[in-house]
């Protein structure tokens, strides 16, 4: 018999820990000796419900998809794929798909929870600060919402002053809201940013006014990572993607060779304990692609 | 010397001319379907050329009523815009506890009331520049969908006639095919036999000639528009049925740069006055059959773009060549 | 005379500060031909436009067939019988001709467009016009004399009571015009009114019953051509005198400028010729004999393929436009609109356009760079203008043609190529042209010009050649032309009267 | 009437003629800039000046080339596409070792090179559709920058003549500012007064009078692709700096669109043979202070589209106002 073909279907590998994910993944599953191929939607869901209709279309055996949008697009694809006895797996949420065998989740609450008790305790708890988040989608969201309820609960007497949002959530639409919010407020104390890109263009803002506020990001990327080098950036935390791809690879082959039993339910793991970069520890940052092998799955 | 009779085979000429037009990127088209079909197993499977041809469905429809446009010597940017405003329009609708066949119909007929009265008024009546205008329209509407919709995207899971219209299928072909399929029809005849369809022609051509023939330039002008407006609304519904949701964020993001290049490898050019559905076909064909052929050999989505731009370029090449 | 079909009284038109028309009338009756004549600028297009629903008058009345008339449009006009041809053809490039002959009134059958009707209606119309044109063919593949006729077809396509032909004839060969004419013979039997626009004399005096006549505006009056002769119809337009009208003075040749010896190139083949400074040729051809195309290729815009051109007794390879202007060669081509001016610019702009081609890559283009072309280049020409900073697209044709003589002249050239120089030009104007160019072959300029009006060539000329085919088939001394041979030549009778003796060739 | 004599004011309707050029948007950023000085109190601050100018000094040196291209009566979308792949070959020439200055040159030549030789090329020598190839070259731009740099953001930090081009001072004031100006009035003066500056309005004005007087129509075609890939060339060096690293991925997305409204608010049009540099900094002018004032004013982000593109549509409505 044929070894088991997995059809990964990535959101936009050109993002850095998304693709950090999708190699990881590859890579674990290549050691299990599972074949897989790789599409990319490049963010266009409409492309995206095409290309799962394509590899049902090719009849592979499983599939692992990382919605490239809102996922209620997908569910007419993912039923058609079900019914068609492909297994299917996801990073991140597929709501309203109830047959999901294995879920992968993003520790977006945990990156939320961190950055809030971070900036708590660096600005002790009293000021005003301002948030750069980006577009509202749920995987996002869950970002700011778990940042605010850290706020509130851990110092209720910070001021959230200002919420923006960068759209696209890069440090060129990130500079200049930032270069905006210090001038609008000249108390503020810290930045929050939801991701690295904006850090780092929230950083340079900040440097370039010459002020003194405290600017943290998110995801442990390249970006974020030179702005902590270059002492811009006071911390951003590690999402771990290699992590999540690896750990779901592992789960997907135990299920294929038959070594685990398919849930019956959908099971969700996610990964925890976020180590934080800042200038103490930033020595031991790796990027992402030097912390596995990267079969170059495109 | 006094010969005025018609010729012999009136068709003649007109064929010659008409496959002069299009056989640049037809040539290319049928190139590339028969290195696809030779190369990749896949590409001939029923699956996949209605899959092809569903994914593309929205683009046909929203290029068909840019075409009245850009025959007409103008241009519409906010086509993508309108669509995912359409959308969102959709579902405001339908949450808002209006049955999906009346919605359906209110979304269509108010996309093409904003598009005529604003991109139309303006540029028809107010003798705007059509580029700024659309632009600001552009802006304006993705403005106005992310508003409505805060930026989040809502199901239409629960109206299964916006599902069969997106996904749908009647004995066993896809609706929104059949839907792209009528629209071009219409399209077509609409643009070759009537009254209006010709008066786009001339306006695109020579305005001072039609208006001083009897045309009323505003008015044609300020349809264009509104026409593409109505295709927009259409492909709106088909997109959400398609998506089983609203998409205020990035949906159709990009879409009216992806129709103009499909209309202007039709063979319509923005000097005016050129241009026919069938050739938009073709051009969205290509588009289509090239992005698909691109999936098809595992071509990495970092170099789709290349790939994509270097085709592009090839065909337009050789209709160059073809032409002289 | 039968009662007046359409009359207009005290029209006054105005765009911004200009005043095209100041108190213009004219009476037109059923089964006239009336000339509408003046200088350029007098108001002749406008009052015309007006009469055809595309302008609105500020002031006056119009009355058809004893009604007023009140807010004429051009659809309004149609439908009441009113037909316009307009100066400058008016077509959608990229349709048919059949359908720029219906536009705006396709035929319909069950609301679809009768395809079948059309071409067989623009075949009738075509017919009338005794025109062999393909009514399926597209406008943007007929040369601009194909176009005008096709304008004139549109014009006639729904049978009108009245016809307003501006200037139908400019662009016009010997041929066409014919047919033209006996269209309006044939119209005017029928009772249809006609008003023509033309700068030819010959056709007005010729042509007309009666001819009305405009200067700055102002109505000047209306004769019957019988009671009248050319001087005193000139005298109306110019309100002066035309004396030497020509301008011809004998200068006396001096080195050769100019020789070509065997050159081709597509469709002009194994052309000789010999031109030397002070000295002026003509050049006589039907539509498409290549008098344009002989023009194009010395000023480099399609250089030859064999043959020699020497330039100053040296041989020269002229490749491009701009060279051509480095060694001293002007060139006015024929559609002053589409291919010699920029007419969203000034006139001091327009003037220094030609001199830009000439200059070196680094050359400073200052406020007085243009000014020094214009003043230098327009010296003599009479332009009209309230301006110079005036955008050229206000000005009247003539004065348009001569900013493009000025542009040339600007650039100071040893010889001048000029492509039917005065289209459209009227006979104050033209003459302010003849007179400068006497002025310059006095000053050692070589000239040649290519002309539809064998008049001008016999007038202004010393040699005359003429084309037929691409091919220089007689070259005669212009004191010795008469219409009649050079007509005999252009039309390649001579090949009928070579060929007849060897019919066992064929 | 035979008045040929020179007028006695010659500035007179010249001035009136730029005036009522440029009042239009003009007297819109006028009326923006007293609006925002009076509701908002950080508005007129030095720091808040400077940080409208710094923002937008890419955004300028991007519209200045592509003025050249839209008075030509082309159109360039692939500036923003070359921003970014700018910014990425920088970053690629800096690791592979070679010292910041020459790498800052080598980037600009090679931008220029491309896109002079690509998009001049095939539109001026090729005679190809200048929508479709820069369409073409949009996505092929984007898709090299993607290849090149596999979608990461590469650090030039290590290298401070970057970060001064495009962050640094000279006496307090913003080097990307000076950089600016200085690309403005170098592009100012050149279509002013140099004979290739005055060609470009011919060839844009009527392209067939400009080639038989004499100007090399396709020369002046290549060079204005050339010139717009130049100062793309020049603001990816700028952006890099500006933030320290390539943005392969994002980086200048969209400003093909943002810059083409720039130079038509400008007074360009796409008729061509219009627009001048001073118009397009009034055009940049404009939607920097406006998308500074929505930010400052506290708009929430998604109300900023609608924003933006109302106010587009009225500087344009004042525009007509004062035309007619
Ligand atoms: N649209 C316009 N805008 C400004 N001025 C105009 C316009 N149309 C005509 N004029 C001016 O009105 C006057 C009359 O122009 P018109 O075209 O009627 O002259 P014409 O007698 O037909 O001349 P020609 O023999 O050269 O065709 C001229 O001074 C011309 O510059
Ligand atoms: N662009 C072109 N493409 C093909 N044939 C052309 C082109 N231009 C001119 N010709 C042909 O070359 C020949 C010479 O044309 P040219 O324009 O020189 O004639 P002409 O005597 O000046 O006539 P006209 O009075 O129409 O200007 C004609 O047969 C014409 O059809
Ligand atoms: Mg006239
Ligand atoms: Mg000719």
């Amino acid at each position: 018999q044929d070894a088991p073909v997995v059809g990964i279907l990535g959101a936009n590998y050109a993002i850095e820990s998304a693709r950090a994910q999708y190699e990881a993944l590859a890579a674990g599953l290549k050691e299990q000796g599972i074949e897989f191929r790789f599409l990319d939607a490049q963010l266009d869901i409409n492309r995206q419900v095409s290309q799962i209709d394509q590899f049902v279309n090719e009849g592979v055996d499983a599939i692992v998809v990382n919605v490239a949008g809102d996922p209620n697009a997908v569910l007419g694809p993912l039923n058609r794929a079900e019914e068609a006895g492909v297994m299917v797996f996801s990073i991140g949420a597929t709501p309203g798909f109830e047959a999901t065998l294995v879920q992968a989740d993003l520790p977006s609450e945990e990156l939320g929870r961190l950055s809030g008790e971070y900036i708590c305790a660096e600005t002790g708890g009293t000021g005003q600060i301002a948030m750069i988040e980006a577009i509202d989608i749920p995987v996002l969201a869950a970002r700011w919402d778990s940042f605010t309820t850290a706020i509130e609960a851990n110092c209720p007497a910070l001021d959230i002053v200002a919420r923006e949002r960068a759209i696209p959530d890069d440090a060129a639409t990130a500079r200049p809201i930032a270069e905006n919010l210090l001038t609008r407020f000249p108390e503020i104390k810290a930045i929050w940013t939801m991701g690295d890109g904006p850090a780092l263009g929230a950083a340079l803002a900040v440097k370039s006014a010459g002020r003194d506020v405290i600017v943290t990001g998110l995801n442990g990327e390249e970006q974020g990572a030179q702005g902590v080098q270059q002492g811009v950036v006071d911390a951003t935390w590690d999402m771990l993607p290699v992590q999540i791809g690896y750990q779901l690879s592992q789960k997907i082959a135990a299920i294929l060779k038959g070594e685990a039993e398919a849930p019956s339910e959908t099971e969700v793991f996610t990964v925890t304990d976020l180590p934080i970069w800042s200038a103490e520890t930033i020595a031991d940052w790796k990027a992402y692609d030097d912390r596995i092998d990267y079969p170059g799955i495109q | 010397m006094t010969d005025t009779s018609l010729p012999a085979t009136p068709t003649g000429p007109r064929l010659a001319e008409r496959l002069r037009r299009h056989i640049g990127v037809g040539a290319a088209l049928v190139i590339l379907i028969a290195y696809l079909s030779l190369t990749q197993d896949n590409f001939l499977r029923y699956s996949n050329i209605m899959n092809i041809l569903r994914t593309n469905s929205v683009l046909f429809v929203v290029s068909t009523g840019l075409t009245f446009v850009i025959v007409s010597r103008g241009l519409d940017l906010s086509v993508g815009s309108m669509t995912a405003l359409g959308g969102v329009l959709l579902a405001a609708l339908l949450n808002a506890g209006i049955p999906a066949w009346p919605a359906i119909g209110l979304t269509v007929m108010l996309c093409t009331l904003l598009g005529g009265l604003i991109n139309g008024g303006l540029i028809a009546y107010g003798g705007f520049n059509f580029f700024v205008v659309t632009l600001a329209m552009l802006q304006l509407l993705r403005g106005a969908a992310l508003v409505m919709s805060n930026g989040i995207p809502e199901s239409t899971f629960g109206w299964p006639a916006v599902q069969w219209i997106g996904d749908g299928q009647i004995a066993g072909f896809p609706v929104p095919v059949l839907i792209a399929i009528l629209t071009g029809l219409i399209g077509y005849a609409v643009m070759r036999w009537t009254k209006f369809g010709r008066s786009v022609y001339a306006v695109g051509g020579n305005e001072t000639a039609a208006g001083l023939a009897g045309i009323d330039v505003r008015r044609v002008r300020f349809a264009v528009y509104a026409i593409a407006a109505l295709c927009a609304g259409i492909a709106a519904v088909m997109l959400t049925g398609r998506l089983t949701s609203s998409q205020p964020v990035s949906g159709a993001a990009g879409l009216e740069l992806s129709a103009a290049a499909a209309v202007l490898l039709g063979g319509a050019s923005f000097a005016g006055g050129a241009g026919t559905v069938a050739g938009t076909a073709i051009g969205v064909l290509f588009l289509a059959v090239l992005a698909n052929g691109i999936t098809l050999a595992g071509v990495p989505s970092y170099w789709q773009g290349i790939a994509t731009g270097l085709v592009l370029i090839a065909a337009i090449a050789l209709d160059r060549l073809r032409k002289t | 005379m039968t009662a007046a079909l359409f009359t207009a009284r005290g029209i006054r038109r105005t765009f911004g500060p200009t005043v095209a028309l100041a108190d213009a009338e004219i009476t037109l009756y059923p089964g006239e031909v009336h000339a509408i004549m003046g200088e350029n600028g007098s108001g002749k297009s406008t009052l015309l436009s007006i009469l055809s629903g595309a302008l609105e008058p500020d002031e006056g009345q119009l009355t058809y067939k004893g009604q007023g008339l009140s807010r004429l449009t051009s659809a309004s006009a149609r439908d009441q019988g009113i037909a316009v041809v307009q100066q400058e053809p008016q077509l959608s490039p990229d349709l048919t001709v059949a359908e720029n002959i219906l536009l705006g009134r396709l035929p319909t059958r069950l609301g679809r467009i009768d395809w079948p009707r059309v071409y067989a209606r623009a075949g009738e119309v075509l017919a009338e016009l005794d025109l062999d044109l393909d009514p399926l063919s597209k406008v943007s593949t007929l040369s601009i004399g194909r176009r005008q006729m096709v304008e004139i077809a549109k014009g006639i396509a729904d049978a009108p009571n009245v016809l307003l032909l501006d200037e139908a004839t400019s662009s016009l060969d010997e041929a066409d015009t014919n047919r033209l004419f006996a269209l309006v013979d044939r119209l005017k039997a029928r009772g249809t009114a006609i008003a023509f626009v033309s700068h030819r004399m010959s056709e007005v005096t010729e042509r007309a019953d009666r001819a009305t006549v405009l200067r700055d505006g102002h109505y000047i009056g209306t004769t019957r051509i019988d009671e009248t002769d050319e001087h005193s119809l000139v005298a109306m337009m110019v309100g002066r005198d035309l004396k030497s009208y020509w301008h011809k003075v004998p200068v006396e040749p001096g080195e050769d400028l100019l020789t070509l010896t065997g050159v081709s190139r597509n469709t002009l083949s194994d052309l000789n010729m010999r031109l030397r400074s002070g000295e002026i040729i003509g050049l006589a051809g039907l539509v498409g004999s290549g008098r344009s195309a002989l023009l194009r290729t010395i000023a480099g815009v399609r250089p030859a393929s064999t043959g020699e051109v020497r330039l100053n007794g040296t041989p020269v390879q002229i490749t491009s436009p701009g060279q051509a202007r480095r060694l001293g060669i002007g060139y006015v081509p024929e559609d002053r609109k589409a291919e010699g001016l920029v007419m969203g610019w000034s006139l001091l702009q327009n003037a220094s356009l030609s001199k830009l081609g000439q200059s070196g890559p680094f050359a400073m283009i200052t406020r007085a760079f243009d000014r020094a072309a214009y003043t230098h280049g327009a010296e003599g020409l009479g332009i009209k203008t309230h301006t110079p900073e005036q955008a050229v697209s206000e000005l009247s044709g003539g004065n348009q043609q001569k900013v493009v003589i000025a542009r040339e002249l600007a650039t100071g050239p040893r010889l001048l190529l000029l492509d039917e120089p005065t289209r459209g030009v009227d006979v104050g104007a033209k003459e302010d042209i003849y007179a400068q160019i006497s002025t310059l072959v006095q000053g050692g300029m070589g000239l040649i010009i290519a002309s539809s009006e064998l008049q001008e060539l016999m007038g202004v000329c010393d040699r005359i050649l003429v084309l037929f085919q691409g091919r220089i088939v007689a070259e005669i001394p212009a004191a010795e032309a008469t219409e009649q041979s050079l007509a005999y030549w252009a039309s390649g009778a001579h090949e009928i009267a070579d060929t007849a003796p060897q019919p066992e060739q064929i």
